[in-house]
């Protein structure tokens, strides 16, 4: 159909997935949310009613844990066996290509699960001819391609006609070259095994960078732990919590009126002024092991009696990873957005908001 | 082979001024349509609608006309109408309404309109009507544009798919 | 409403999920003025003007009639983040692309960021620097 | 998916503006550009100069924005014609016409554009959109076009610089999309100043106003680009001009083209 005139009031498609349960239920898929959402750009906390840093925090937030930059691998180095049976099959094993575009270039990512996801162009996808299926958001053409090679496979030995075809396809057919994050998660043996298994290449560690600052006489929407949805005059809704975070996080102004000429956008209402809020920023690659750390401490944080009704954790996910949320495909249409946000309440009932943009399966 | 599909609007001038009639020419209703256009949608909507734009029709004496354009950004053009305010001919302003009568999707459909709204108009002139001798002359006027709807019938028959549109 | 801290009890806490789909009312760009020379500045109230102007040229009255929010706008760097109603996206995007000169001076904005989440413009990986 | 490409930064004899030029192309996200020679045969500008190459522009490419990959710099030839005899010059061999990349027709009357969709060598027609059309585009001629992988261009920064230009540009595209239903179609900027350069998503965004889909919009600026190029090398190849030299492949040359469609740049004189 050619209608150019519906076209331009068309919405890109988005999602917004809002769940609500119990921190210390024993069916809450909070944790296996935060552990599935693999490659996380940027971690904020916001604690209303807070002055200080507690100590708590500072210690978690110290213990984040670097992450390392590798120039310039081959990728195949990433399916050889000594590297599989290093890192791979011995804690978690976290890599993303940097620097590449997910709607331009081929990109990969290793997820701890031990799933390598390769996602390539039309003309790599059948250079390399390994087995693949067409991306879901590439149209009836498709000229994207979604490859997964599990390494942690039992039949992924050294010796299987599988391995050595993908030794083959990734060395000597089309040998693929890129920049890596990488960091490895694991019980024992000391950190710095990746620096030097790497050695050769141009590798680099990095420490996620940490701010703390603390906003002044902020309007916050008053929230109901039970009421996602919100009431008239009684509690703000959880998508109008969503936009005023952003507003809070991207320093927009919370106080104009509906006859406001440059803005028009206020608090939600009701809403209740707080005198400090502390907001905490990390960016970097940072795991989901850590933001698991990070949540626990929320939780501890709670059990003395405090002024806060609540704490919001909000994490971005990176807008060129090729999975959102486990295996779920992920896409750039125009903002690639992949992100989530915890409020945890006083009694420790919580509410995640997973929000996802055009190119992305339902989390 | 898919054919364009146009719309036209059938619209009647509405204008207090007597010199009104004089000055109305094509080229004067097109610059002001398209001038409205070009206040109330821009550029952007200028272009769409001057895509197989025209007058098709002026009648200065009854004041009505006959627009065209594609039926793609005909909601463009519509919305635009009831913002005119006046008519610039001869560099003189008069001001003037549009008041749209009919949207159709092809000519013969708002041809059977427009005939049928005037012999409409002529049976209301003629219940109105005082003297003897108007009343004749309304009376043979409204006789012989039946008479034109009829032929009009059996002659243009090729369009077939004339939907009216009034939506 | 809100239970006190103390209650750490696991009460029966009850599950709801919900899924909202294209339910964001608004869109959000982040965007940055360029100007050929340097020094120039404007104001907030010039900038909002600036691109009611630009809907004006291409959109006409209609598209200055759209409600286009300034959210936040920095004077010194020329950042700023709007908020447009969903449905009027394309029509400001296209607006402030098509836009070529403030006062007679060549200027181009550069769209830096779009989101239906206002949160999403708080990190973006892709200006994510390393050193 | 390919990177984004700009097949038009016209040609200009300053080589500081034109470093400007490419520069800005990276910066904004355009991972290959293409130089634009124009051949206007009314404005007796007739020879066919050589390409510059971009060893000569550059001792270093510039990086592509978030990318660590430097641009890819093309070479294409525009003739502007209103006679087919104006196109003779494209079989000829012996100039310097076998070092462009793509080539590229403006038909100026309703004629040429027909020869120009069905026979011509070419692999992009540009569409005029500085005025009203001066011919009916018809529905074959671009049929052919679309089956022979010959794509339209049309360019952006006329509707940038100026309001009429504009009303001509966005008019033009539509009466062009009604036809072509929104494909082959390749949108480039004709920039001459970085500052009328936009960012691919900007562009993409920009083809909604000339009546295409949000994904032949973004195709528009990338892969159908890299179409163009590939059916720049299939006319190259199939000539018979350029002949191709085998070369070690090194790790770096990581192109997004396959080796059956791998461009063959050198060439042996």
């Amino acid at each position: 159909m050619f209608v150019p005139l519906r076209w331009l009031r068309e919405t890109p498609r988005h999602l917004l997935v809002c769940e609500r349960s119990h921190v210390r239920h024993e069916r809450s898929r909070h944790a296996s949310h935060v552990r599935d959402h693999a490659f996380n750009c940027r971690v904020s906390f916001l604690i209303p009613d807070c002055g200080i840093v507690p100590e708590a925090f500072k210690s978690a937030v110290a213990g984040l844990g670097e992450y390392y930059l590798v120039k310039n691998l081959s990728l195949h180095e990433l399916v050889t066996e000594e590297f599989i049976n290093t890192f791979v099959k011995k804690g978690s094993c976290y890599a993303l290509t940097y620097n590449t575009r997910i709607d331009q270039d081929n990109t990969a990512a290793l997820l701890p699960t031990g799933k390598l996801i390769l996602s390539v162009d039309k003309d790599t996808y059948e250079e390399l001819g390994l087995q693949g299926h067409p991306s879901r958001y590439s149209g009836k053409k498709p000229m994207r391609y979604i490859i997964t090679l599990d390494l942690s496979e039992s039949t992924f030995g050294p010796d299987s006609k599988k391995h050595k075809r993908i030794i083959w396809a990734l060395k000597e057919k089309k040998p693929l070259e890129f920049d890596f994050l990488l960091a490895w998660h694991h019980t024992g043996s000391e950190e710095s095994i990746l620096m030097s298994y790497f050695s050769k290449n141009q590798i680099q560690a990095l420490q996620p960078k940490v701010t703390f600052s603390t906003l002044r006489n902020v309007q916050c929407p008053v929230l109901d732990n039970n009421k996602l949805k919100g009431e008239p005059e009684a509690a703000c809704s959880a998508q109008e919590f969503f936009e005023w975070l952003g507003a809070i996080l991207s320093c927009v102004g919370l106080e104009n009126t509906p006859s406001s000429f440059l803005s028009t956008y206020s608090c939600p209402q009701p809403s209740t002024f707080v005198e400090q809020v502390l907001l905490c920023t990390i960016t970097g690659f940072i795991l989901p092991e850590k933001i698991i750390c990070l949540l626990e401490q929320i939780c501890c944080y709670f059990e003395e009696p405090k002024l806060a009704h609540w704490i919001s954790l909000v994490v971005h996910g990176f807008a060129d990873s090729p999975v959102s949320w486990r295996e779920c495909e992920h896409g750039f249409l125009k903002g690639g957005e992949n992100l989530y946000n915890l409020v945890i309440f006083r009694s420790l009932d919580y509410w995640l908001q997973m929000a996802v943009g055009a190119h992305d399966d339902c989390p | 082979m898919v054919r364009f599909k146009n719309r036209y609007f059938l619209c009647e001038i509405i204008s207090d001024d007597s010199r009104f009639q004089q000055c109305l020419d094509e080229r004067a209703v097109h610059n002001t349509v398209k001038n409205v256009i070009a206040r109330m949608h821009g550029d952007f909507g200028l272009a769409c609608c001057s895509i197989a734009f025209s007058v098709k029709y002026l009648n200065a004496y009854t004041g009505i006309v006959l627009l065209c354009c594609r039926k793609d950004f005909h909601r463009l053009l519509w919305s635009s109408l009831p913002f005119i305010t006046y008519l610039e001919s001869r560099n003189q302003r008069y001001p003037c309404s549009f008041n749209t009568l009919h949207v159709g999707a092809t000519i013969r459909t708002c041809q059977k309109f427009l005939i049928h709204y005037n012999s409409n108009q002529l049976l209301a002139l003629l219940r109105n009507c005082t003297s003897e001798a108007d009343r004749q002359a309304i009376q043979e006027s409204v006789q012989s544009c039946m008479f034109v709807e009829e032929e009009q019938f059996h002659s243009k028959d090729e369009e077939s798919d004339d939907s009216m549109q009034m939506a | 409403m809100i239970e006190s801290g103390d209650d750490k009890g696991f009460k029966p806490a009850s599950y709801e999920r919900i899924v909202l789909k294209n339910a964001s009312e608004y869109y959000y760009l982040k965007i940055y003025l360029e100007f050929q020379e340097v020094g120039i500045s404007l104001n907030a109230v010039e900038f909002k003007q600036l691109i009611i102007s630009a809907l004006k040229r291409l959109h006409g009255e209609v598209g200055a009639a759209l409600p286009v929010d300034v959210l936040s706008y920095e004077e010194k760097t020329l950042l700023a983040i709007l908020r447009v109603p969903i449905t009027g996206l394309v029509k400001l995007w296209s607006a402030l692309t098509l836009l070529d000169s403030y006062q007679n001076r060549k200027c181009a904005f550069r769209v830096i960021q779009t989101s239906p989440f206002l949160l999403a413009l708080a990190g973006n990986s892709r200006e994510l620097v390393l050193d | 998916m390919a990177g984004f490409v700009d097949l038009n930064i016209p040609h200009s004899l300053e080589k500081e503006s034109l470093r400007k030029l490419v520069e800005a192309a990276a910066h904004l996200g355009y991972s290959t550009v293409a130089i634009n020679y124009v051949i206007d045969y009314e404005e007796k500008k007739k020879e066919v100069v050589k390409p510059i190459s971009s060893s000569e522009l550059f001792t270093s490419l510039p990086m592509v924005q978030g990318k660590s990959k430097p641009i890819k710099i093309l070479s294409r030839l525009t003739l502007v014609v209103s006679d087919p005899s104006h196109c003779n010059i494209l079989r000829a061999t012996s100039t310097n016409i076998k070092f462009y990349d793509i080539f590229a027709v403006f038909p100026k009357n309703g004629k040429l554009f027909h020869v120009a969709c069905t026979t011509l060598d070419v692999d992009l027609v540009c569409i005029n959109v500085t005025e009203k059309l001066p011919f009916y585009i018809k529905r074959p001629s671009v049929n052919v076009a679309i089956d022979r992988g010959i794509y339209f261009e049309l360019v952006y920064v006329p509707a940038i610089k100026d309001s009429t230009m504009r009303r001509y540009t966005i008019s033009n595209a539509l009466s062009l999309m009604q036809i072509c239903r929104g494909k082959n179609i390749v949108l480039s900027s004709a920039a001459e100043k970085p500052l009328q350069m936009r960012g691919p998503y900007d562009v993409a965004n920009l083809g909604w106003l000339f009546g295409l889909s949000e994904s032949n919009a973004k195709a528009a600026v990338s892969t159908n680009g890299r179409a163009v190029l590939l059916h720049g090398e299939a006319r190259k190849t199939a000539c018979g001009v350029v002949h191709t030299v085998k070369k070690p492949r090194t790790p770096d040359e990581d192109d997004s083209t396959p080796a059956t469609k791998r461009p063959k740049w050198h060439c042996d004189e």
